[in-house]
């Protein structure tokens, strides 16, 4: 019941079929706060990486478990958490996707893209279970407001 | 449908002419499904015109790789053709622009298999 | 974290420039089981009254109460409810949007537009607070699936 | 925006071109101060032309009927023109039909205003 005012939750069974909804709403959110077409289309593939991994990796497609998606529109960035209920992984123990002896591994690329694609993405285990893990994306400067303090809430979400 | 796959052949090249997303799921399921299609009965000379392909997430282009290696372990070649921007950009991140062989225009690239 | 595997849920704070956030969804959703552009087009409209209502007569823009929305893709039916957290009311009570005498009123159209485009919606004053409006579309008649009962679930939402 | 309105005069008749949504906050806004800049003008031999209209939600149907009265109350005249199939639906559902003076063509619509 209690959430900021610029926050958006989506909750999703673990299904990929759902992932599209996922992303389709990322894209509303990032146009609606004025991200540009190229940023708008990375910050798409990161979320579905995430997504595809909460699914995939962490819920092993586990009907009854949840993918939470939190949306938050910072006045400097476009932070986006995604938590699963799986058992957790330590990411500093990956293969290296870029090891010339990994490049015709089938898989292993998606963390590599979130990374490349957002300008912070961090994984924590969640106290309650499961891995969350947090990007953020940077907004290109906003305008000062003439209106003063008081304006700069809405603008957050609007510009 | 995520993914449209049209097949056309000229001589014992086959052309694999793609147009949507090749994404976890049913793009990438589709892609597998088109080249084992092409290998079962014995074409194994492809390129895959990705002109028309919009976005490609990670399964995608692991799924990309695994064609690559399958064609190359059945004695043929599997070479790519019509990369967007996006898609170049894609490569280079993985770092996989140099292991595809990749071509600009269809002749060039069925020249290369002569 | 427990969630049927046909279920999606968005929660947004109460502005009413997340609204289309939520129709948009609901054009994924609906898009996504099927319905066809007209039934979609109303369910939308529908959608949108009852989100609009909850942000400014149930949570009367408080930004720090949400709207809670969920789509339960059922194999008949689409059903989607819309909470809110705020003192609840009781629509038995309302005036008639179609009295002659009401003709001309600036309001009070919204919960006769739900009504009219969805098969059911039902009100209910929610046990921790605010009011919570469930609504159904059903879905056109399946194709019976040829793999028997277990293809079932899966067809709930993809066809 | 949702909603793009366009001004023109025909004599002392003013015809607002409307294109996109009305809906709750922007769109409704943007309609109320179309319709008060014209009566503030003494121009109050008004017509809408909703034929670009997509959607009205029941916010719109209001902000509708409000225009209609306050234009009334000006002495003046507010009706509509050119009615999609839905907004004719909307109009049905709210028994607004015979309230407003609807017409399909401007010609007759400014006509009616002799
Ligand atoms: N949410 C998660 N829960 C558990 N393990 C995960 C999660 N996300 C990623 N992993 C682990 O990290 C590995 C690498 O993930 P990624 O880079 O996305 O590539 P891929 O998904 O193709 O394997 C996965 O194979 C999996 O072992
Ligand atoms: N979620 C809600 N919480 C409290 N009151 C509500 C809620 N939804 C509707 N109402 C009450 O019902 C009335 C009629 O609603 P509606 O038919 O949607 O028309 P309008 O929103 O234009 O007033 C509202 O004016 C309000 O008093």
């Amino acid at each position: 019941m209690m959430l900021a005012e610029n926050v958006v939750e989506l909750t999703i069974a673990s299904q990929l079929e759902f992932i599209d909804l996922v992303t389709t709403l990322t894209d509303n959110v990032t146009r609606m706060i004025g991200f540009d077409e190229e940023s708008a289309y990375w910050v798409n593939m990161a979320v579905r990486e995430s997504v595809a991994n909460a699914v995939e990796h962490g819920n092993k497609y586990d009907p009854q478990k949840t993918v939470d998606i939190r949306f938050t529109i910072g006045v400097d960035a476009l932070r986006v958490t995604v938590r699963d209920h799986g058992e957790g992984f330590d990411p500093s123990t990956l293969p290296d996707p870029l090891d010339p002896n990994n490049l015709l591994n089938p898989a292993g690329r998606g963390i590599l893209y979130m990374r490349t694609f957002m300008d912070q993405v961090e994984y924590e285990r969640h106290p309650e279970g499961g891995m969350i893990v947090t990007m953020a994306k940077r907004r290109a400067p906003q305008p000062i407001s003439e209106s003063g303090e008081g304006a700069h809430k809405q603008d957050a979400v609007r510009n | 449908m995520q993914l449209e796959i049209r097949e056309r052949a000229v001589g014992d090249v086959s052309i694999l002419e793609m147009t949507g997303k090749i994404t976890i799921g049913e793009g990438s399921v589709q892609l597998r499904d088109a080249v084992s299609k092409l290998l079962d009965a014995g074409r194994n000379r492809i390129i895959l015109n990705l002109g028309g392909v919009t976005y490609v997430d990670s399964s995608g282009i692991g799924e990309l790789v695994s064609r690559f290696t399958t064609t190359k372990n059945s004695g043929g070649k599997l070479k790519l053709l019509n990369l967007t921007k996006k898609i170049k950009d894609l490569l280079m991140i993985t770092k996989l622009l140099t292991v595809f062989e990749i071509y600009e225009d269809e002749q060039t690239a069925l020249e290369s298999f002569q």
